[in-house]
């Protein structure tokens, strides 16, 4: 169906412009909105694809909680643009020859792209036609990769009990709230009940 | 010989020394007390190395040609690189050199070593293994092991016990040394990868092809000739010699200089006959140059140390020489002259140390007519000087004598240029001796001066009668001297024949073709 | 040459008949759902003051149209005509894309939500990661309103709202994982059937529990109300907002609310199912009782704002944090311990 | 069933490490003080650390393709592991108290220990890329934290920064080399990329033109990222900068535990695609590979070289010497054929038994109280004249320095001695010369510290610490260090024996 062809050229489009603008954009805000943007592009190939689970994973992922940190981040932080400019200026040409040097050789690559003959012999996911796509990734993750997967829970521990160790402080001396004693309190410990005599104080 | 055999005498004469460093790092070391202990320990230890030596000497067997005390192991796996000792007449005597001149060198420092004497000793005795070993190995790995292993204790004796600029020297010494080395251990990879062994005896009967000799003698001269020091390379020696302590400048005057002659004539001629043929003439000629160079830069010396030091570059002119004309007189030469400055050299610089002790100059100007008051010294000094001259009836009469002999048959020229050296030589150490011994007696403070105490006496008379005994008996170490230096000329002369054409052809010196 | 243009011709061909038929039944369909949608929502804001009215014994609204029905659409027409105020420093193209923005996702949620036996715009296989997906962008249209309003209430609101969703949908997942764990699908049609021998609120009810004081979290409703709290922030994010972009928050969030409240009826209450499969219930169509489900939900939501008292923030995060999220992820190894127990005994 | 039992049986020393993670981490919670957990756990260290080990050394010595092929466990990844477990007892038992010094020590600190670890033992045992990715990854991290452990110092979050995101950037780089290689072969499984560009060269003569090429790029990138974790020279950046600003202990891990593990994947698989044995790379575009990476490790030589010269502080100079020591083992490696590799892997040795001695003294010294600076030994300098007041512990450091000069007759000769006469063999005799030069200037810098320790006069009169566990890595290191050249042949034997079943033969 020509509807494909054509969502397919305008997703694959827009991420290439989105992931241009994102590298463009004088705002960091506007950059971490064209990246999200870009995302979502990518989830669209994605469902274009076939693969829905991967597509809907990546909006979640990527989109629903990564870059909102990162826009969290860069929305808080006010650049300061003169100083930034100057220092910036000799790092510009940097990443202007990586892009020239990865891209030329993509052209390069793919231009002359073919795959080996034996290696389809060595595909591992079952066919997609007879099970969905959710199925499919499920059992070759719980069973063949099912101790890579354990190793990436591994890694993300590592990542969050480092991330906690190195931002937290010493506890400075602070007013916590125990609701467990707001509850527990008793009248007695709380209220004296005097008995003054007129003209007298206590 | 019979109830030593199988019974690893050069191992355990190498690593005597060694084990004596270990024990003497293990006496702990508090001030003032326990330095006695240590001193005698190291002196009883290098005493016992030279008795071992001495016990090996008297099982030695001039008359055979080959290896003897022979020891062979399995040593690196995978590598057919074995440790193999064993020496003959030409090792042994440098091994006598060396466990001779150790226990005086520790005698020497008695008293001029003032502080970190525990560590000195220890360098000492680990570096008297070192010098040991390379003297003792018949395998090539094994040889430039030890051959640079010399190198630290020395760098750590020039450098904590020397003079005012002795980091530079030690840094000078270390590095010209190291430099050289490298092009000869990437030689001795080479020819492991060529051959498939490092055994100095195997690799003597390999036949090398001759663009393939060229570049290997080239590695292997580039570590020698510094180590000796040859002419262009010498620049090292004169300041290490001058910011050494005494013991050092012994040390490097008297054993480690030899290391270099000592592999010209173990690796470097049985090795590549055609290329040590082929550079003869060049190697001559520098040597001629560093005679009559040297001793003219003596000349003007001011530094007594220094002048010392070039004139040992001129007698080590006189070694490769020697050994450069393929005659048997003078490989005979070379060697007795290796041997005969290992004993006059050292001797010179002890003596020089005894001076410095009491004035504290090493200048020439500061001294004069201390004749007066040390007049036991002045004995010893001048018997020593007579001999670095080359006075007949003393050690470098007969060394020099060979030398030129050997000379002569190959190229009376060179006499000519040889001889200038030693006339020189006559003229800067007569000088010397004027200048330091005789003359009046201008400074006051001379008066104080106390002539030889008698632990330098004893050593003084020591090298004089070392000197004597060459001077008058050489056929004591000639006789030994036969077999090996034989060999070496055999595989010269299995090359001549066809060598003899192209060098006549290409060099203006022309070799006396008589039939070896 | 020819091939291209024969091909092209026969896209064409077919693009015009199967596809064309295609385009005008899917939009006919999105309009039977959003239509009633909107509707719903314009009624649910006046059902809303009429039961918290009636909790206060107070009558409510009842001026415009009789028992005040026409109410809604006063409010709406008002809000058209009032006049839209950019702030002098905001970003103009952010501040009137966020509220579309979060209006755009609030209504594309409903694409895969059953209201009946086969009746949604698209049953896919990942439904409930769609959902899941879409409602976590919905975050967006509030920092960016918040960000681009360049108001310093504003933007703290935005934060306050995006920090609390995310907190929340944590917890939110895990709740729904339990649920696909109990159905073995994704698909939110084979979620409502797997529900027809009990409704899952029975095994699940603390599940349920969480996932409705999530979802209060997630619209942003009281007791969780923190974004807007009139009393600190003003009106949090949408402070600078006025007349038809406010109206599309306003929208938007009480969209949320009936989704919520659709998704609780999907997960918990056996969606469209009648409580029982016998004949006096099954003379009710599918959509009624799928209606009637989600009002109940809804009468909670209103319910709950017009009883508690709202929460400080450090106490929603800790609930959030340290309460819901462990309880409910021991509840889901619990019921994937269950599950597998089960299938492995045969009887599931 | 069977198998699953045999492959967790395969994998008990992972297993213990992650459930030992677990138990640390969740003892920290129920312990009181901060400190006084520390103090346990530190104890206990140890005690995990052997046990560890004693299980590493239970496994079979028959090569066992474990799940699913994503691992192996042969007689080269027990090495390898004991190796690592070693280096990190080692570490670990003089580091205890200078950690203390430097004010790092928790909890986490064990966790993050073993956490390494535990991705080290993965990517060791890795048989296919993603394997090897994932546990690189946990390591990673594991390092990121340990680097950036001293929170309150300037160059510390400095160095943390630069290695976080140049690792992260080799990640990078990682993945998408890995992704081209899939695209290209259709399988991440060591054996299957061999044997598939095997197979794929013996058709390309039937008209296949580019069929290695995204293959061939694919495997540029990754090795790329490699030589980015050994600091091998365009990719070198990071190592002076990282190791000045952390604790010392952290970069004796982090100098030496990788680069082993790294270096031990690079080894396994260059055997697989680049040795001699390989026919398939010299008709290919894989052949520019092996001169390629030759390059690199030469100018990481010259670089490393000559980058030390001028370095004042301990921890840049160390950097730049690991720079350089490293070129000379991917040099071995480079070479492709059985010699070559075997000197790598005797010069890696070699490195470590030096380097091991070396940390430990340093992380014994330290500046008095009531000096102008605390802790550590920072400045070379500051060494001037360690004879006069501690003999003992200036005579290992110059044995030690001595012999990464490459001085007979210690062990810095003969990992040397192995490598240049592999480059002979090979025939590359100008890099052998070029690589004998270079090492004679590298011994200037270490004889200046020689000159340092001996020939001057004392600045500061530091202290030495020296708690009982100091000397066990100590007296190892110098031991190895001198009598390498009287004994040497279990571990030469051993090494040989590796590299013939890692090359097939």
């Amino acid at each position: 169906m020509v509807i494909f062809g054509m969502m397919f050229y305008l997703f694959a489009g827009l991420t290439l412009l989105s992931a241009f603008l994102t590298l463009i954009a004088r705002a960091p805000v506007h950059s971490a909105l064209w990246l999200i943007f870009m995302f979502l592009n990518g989830a669209g190939l994605f469902v274009l694809l076939g693969s829905e689970l991967l597509a809907m994973i990546f909006v979640i992922v990527y989109v629903g909680a990564v870059a909102v940190l990162f826009l969290f981040v860069v929305m808080m932080i006010k650049p300061q643009r003169e100083v930034l400019k100057k220092e910036i200026k000799w790092y510009k040409r940097i990443p202007v020859l990586i892009g020239i040097f990865f891209g030329s050789e993509m052209v390069f690559i793919l231009g002359g792209w073919s795959f080996v003959p034996v290696a389809s012999t060595l595909d591992q996911l079952p066919s997609r036609v007879q099970i969905s796509n959710t199925t499919a990734i499920g059992n070759i993750l719980y069973t063949h990769y099912a101790v890579l997967f354990e190793i990436a829970g591994f890694i993300l521990l590592g990542a969050m009990v480092g991330a906690i160790v190195l931002t937290k402080r010493a506890p400075k001396e602070r007013y916590r709230q125990k609701m467990s004693d707001q509850v527990l309190e008793k009248k007695k410990n709380r209220i004296k009940i005097c008995h003054v005599d007129i003209r007298k104080g206590v | 010989m019979d109830i030593f055999d199988g019974f690893p005498l050069l191992s355990l004469l190498i690593f005597l020394p060694f084990f004596g460093a270990v024990f003497v790092f293990l006496i702990p070391q508090t001030p003032g007390k326990t330095e006695k202990n240590i001193k005698n320990t190291a002196l009883f230890i290098a005493g016992c190395t030279f008795m071992f030596s001495l016990l090996i000497w008297g099982q030695f067997d001039p008359s055979l040609g080959s290896y003897q005390f022979v020891e062979n192991k399995e040593w690196l796996p995978g590598l057919n690189i074995r440790y193999s000792l064993g020496i003959d007449g030409i090792s042994l005597f440098f091994v006598l050199l060396t466990t001779s001149l150790i226990p005086l060198c520790i005698l020497g420092s008695w008293e001029s070593i003032k502080h970190q004497q525990k560590e000195f000793l220890i360098f000492l005795l680990v570096l008297e293994t070192f010098i040991l070993g390379a003297f003792c190995v018949l395998d090539l790995l094994l040889f430039y092991i030890f051959f640079e292993g010399t190198l630290i204790p020395m760098f750590l004796i020039i450098g904590i016990w020397g003079g005012e600029r002795r980091i530079y020297a030690a840094f000078k010494f270390f590095f010209y040394t190291l430099t050289g080395s490298i092009f000869m251990f990437i030689a001795i990879l080479f020819l492991y990868f060529k051959t498939g062994t490092t055994s100095i005896p195997d690799l003597a009967l390999y036949p090398f092809e001759s663009s393939l000799q060229v570049w290997l003698w080239l590695a292997f001269f580039a570590s020698f000739a510094i180590k000796l020091p040859m002419f262009p390379f010498h620049t090292w020696l004169p300041e290490a010699h001058v910011e050494a302590p005494t013991v050092g400048s012994m040390i490097l005057a008297g054993i480690l200089l030899k290391m270099g002659g000592y592999g010209f004539l173990r690796i470097s001629l049985p090795f590549f006959p055609e290329a040590s043929y082929r550079f003869a003439p060049y190697v001559c000629g520098l040597s001629i140059i560093g005679i009559v160079y040297a001793s003219l830069v003596a000349l003007v010396q001011r530094d007594i140390k220094k002048l010392i030091a070039y004139s040992s570059i001129a007698h080590m002119g006189f070694v490769t020489l020697g050994i450069f004309t393929f005659q048997r007189e003078g490989l005979n030469g070379s060697i007795l002259q290796m041997l005969s400055h290992g004993v006059l050299s050292s001797g010179l610089f002890l003596c020089v140390g005894i001076l410095y002790e009491r004035v504290h100059s090493r200048d020439i100007e500061a001294y004069g007519g201390i004749v007066s008051f040390m007049p036991l010294f002045s004995v010893f000094f001048m018997s020593l000087i007579l001999g670095a001259i080359g006075l007949p009836g003393t050690a470098g009469f007969v060394g020099e004598f060979l030398v030129i002999l050997g000379t002569f048959q190959v190229s009376p020229l060179m006499v000519v240029g040889a001889g200038f050296g030693i006339i020189l030589s006559a003229v800067y150490m007569l000088g010397l001796y004027r200048k330091v011994v005789f003359g009046p007696v201008e400074k006051i403070r001379f008066q104080k001066l106390k002539d030889l105490s008698m632990r330098e006496g004893s050593l003084l008379f020591f090298f004089v009668g070392c000197m004597f005994w060459m001077g008058l008996y050489p056929n004591s170490f000639i006789g030994a001297l036969h077999q090996p230096i034989s060999k070496i000329l055999e595989y010269y002369g299995r090359q001549q024949d066809a060598l003899v054409p192209i060098f006549k052809m290409k060099n203006s010196i022309v070799f006396n073709e008589r039939e070896l | 040459m020819k091939n291209f243009f024969s091909f092209f011709y026969q896209e064409i061909q077919s693009f015009c008949g199967r596809d064309l038929l295609f385009f005008g039944e899917m939009i006919f369909k999105i309009l039977m759902v959003i239509l009633p949608l909107l509707l719903g929502v314009a009624f649910l804001t006046l059902f809303e003051r009429k039961v918290i009215a009636a909790i206060q014994l107070r009558r409510g609204p009842n001026v415009v149209g009789p028992f005040g029905i026409l109410q809604p659409f006063a409010d709406g027409l008002k809000l058209l005509h009032k006049e839209i105020i950019i702030p002098h420093r905001a970003n103009k193209f952010l501040f009137l894309l966020a509220p579309i923005f979060t209006f755009t996702l609030a209504l594309s949620v409903w694409a895969v939500i059953p209201f009946g036996f086969k009746q949604s715009i698209s049953n896919i296989n990942v439904g409930v990661l769609y959902v899941f997906a879409v409602s976590s962008l919905s975050v967006y249209g509030l920092i960016i309103a918040g960000w681009a309003s360049q108001s310093r209430y504003a933007f703290l609101g935005a934060l306050r709202s995006a920090a609390q969703m995310i907190s929340y949908e944590v917890s939110l997942g895990f709740v729904i994982v339990t649920v696909v764990l109990c159905a073995g699908s994704m698909n939110l049609q084979e979620i409502v059937l797997a529900q027809q021998k009990f409704w899952f609120v029975v095994p699940l009810f603390p599940m349920f529990f969480i996932f409705m004081v999530s979802a209060f979290a997630e619209t942003n409703r009281a007791p969780f109300d923190l974004p807007e709290a009139e009393t600190e922030l003003v009106s949090g994010y949408n402070v600078e907002y006025s007349s038809m972009p406010f109206a599309l928050f306003f929208l938007g969030e009480y969209a949320n609310m009936i989704l919520m409240s659709v998704l609780g009826t999907i997960f918990f209450l056996g969606g469209w199912l009648p409580p029982f499969e016998c004949r006096p219930f099954t003379w009710l169509p599918d959509g009624a009782w799928f209606g009637m489900k989600v009002l109940i939900l809804l009468f909670v939501f209103v319910w709950v704002r017009a009883t508690f008292p709202r929460y400080r923030y450090d106490q929603l995060m800790r609930l959030g944090w340290k309460f819901f999220l462990p309880f409910s992820l021991i509840w889901v190894v619990l019921t994937a311990a269950f599950v597998v127990f089960l299938k492995e005994s045969g009887s599931l | 069933m069977g198998t699953i039992l045999r492959d967790l049986l395969c994998f008990i020393p992972e297993l213990t490490l992650g459930g030992l993670i677990l138990i640390f981490l969740g003892g920290a919670v129920f312990l009181k003080k901060e400190t006084q957990g520390s103090v346990l756990f530190g104890k206990v260290m140890f005690g995990v650390l052997g046990m560890v080990g004693i299980l590493v050394l239970l496994q079979n010595l028959e090569p066992l393709y474990i799940f699913n092929r994503l691992f192996i466990s042969d007689t080269y990844t027990i090495f390898v592991k004991v190796l690592v477990l070693s280096i990190t007892i080692c570490i670990y038992s003089f580091s205890f108290s200078s950690l203390k010094s430097e004010k790092v020590i928790g909890v986490e600190l064990y966790v993050f220990i073993l956490m390494a670890l535990l991705g080290m033992f993965m990517v060791i045992g890795s048989n296919d890329f993603l394997s090897f990715y994932l546990g690189m990854e946990l390591q990673n991290i594991a390092f990121y934290v340990l680097v950036s452990f001293k929170k309150d110092s300037l160059k510390n979050n400095e160095a943390a920064i630069k290695y976080f995101i140049l690792g992260v950037v080799a990640s990078g780089i990682f993945l998408f080399g890995a992704s081209l290689l899939y695209g290209a072969v259709g399988s991440l499984n060591f054996q299957d990329i061999g044997n598939v560009l095997g197979a794929s060269t013996l058709e390309s003569s039937s008209g296949i033109p580019y069929a290695l090429f995204g293959a061939g790029v694919g495997l540029l990138f990754i090795m790329v990222s490699f030589l980015f974790k050994v600091s091998i020279v365009p990719f070198h950046m990071w190592a002076p900068d990282v190791y000045e600003g952390s604790p010392l202990p952290i970069v004796a891990f982090l100098a030496f535990a990788p680069k082993v593990v790294i270096l031990s994947v690079i080894l396994r698989l260059w055997a697989l695609l680049f040795s001699e044995t390989t026919v398939f790379v010299a008709s290919s575009v894989l052949k520019v590979f092996p001169p390629m990476i030759m390059g690199a490790s030469l100018l990481s030589i010259i670089v490393g070289t000559f980058g030390a010269f001028g370095q004042s502080n301990i921890k840049r100079f160390l950097a730049y010497t690991g720079i350089s020591h490293m070129g000379f083992v991917v040099l071995g490696i480079s070479l492709g054929n059985y010699s070559g590799m075997h000197a790598a892997l005797v010069y890696l040795l070699s490195y470590i038994i030096m380097g091991i001695g070396f940390f430990a003294s340093l992380g014994a010294l330290r500046y008095p109280p009531g000096f102008s600076r605390i802790g550590i030994v920072k400045d070379l300098s500051d060494l001037k004249g360690l004879s006069k007041t501690h003999p003992g512990m200036s005579f290992s450091l110059a044995i030690l320095m001595i012999s990464f000069a490459g001085l007979p007759p210690l062990i810095g000769f003969f990992s040397k001695l192995y490598l240049l006469l592999s480059l002979i063999e090979t025939g590359f005799v100008g890099i052998a010369i070029l690589g004998g030069l270079s090492s004679v200037v590298a011994a200037v810098y270490y004889l200046r510290i020689v000159k340092d320790l001996y020939f001057e006069d004392a600045e500061v009169s530091l202290e030495v610490v020296t708690p009982l566990s100091f000397f066990i890595p100590l007296f190892l290191s110098l031991g190895g260090t001198v009598f390498f050249c009287i004994y040497a042949e279990p571990v030469l034997l051993y090494v040989s024996i590796l590299m013939k079943m890692l090359l097939g033969r």
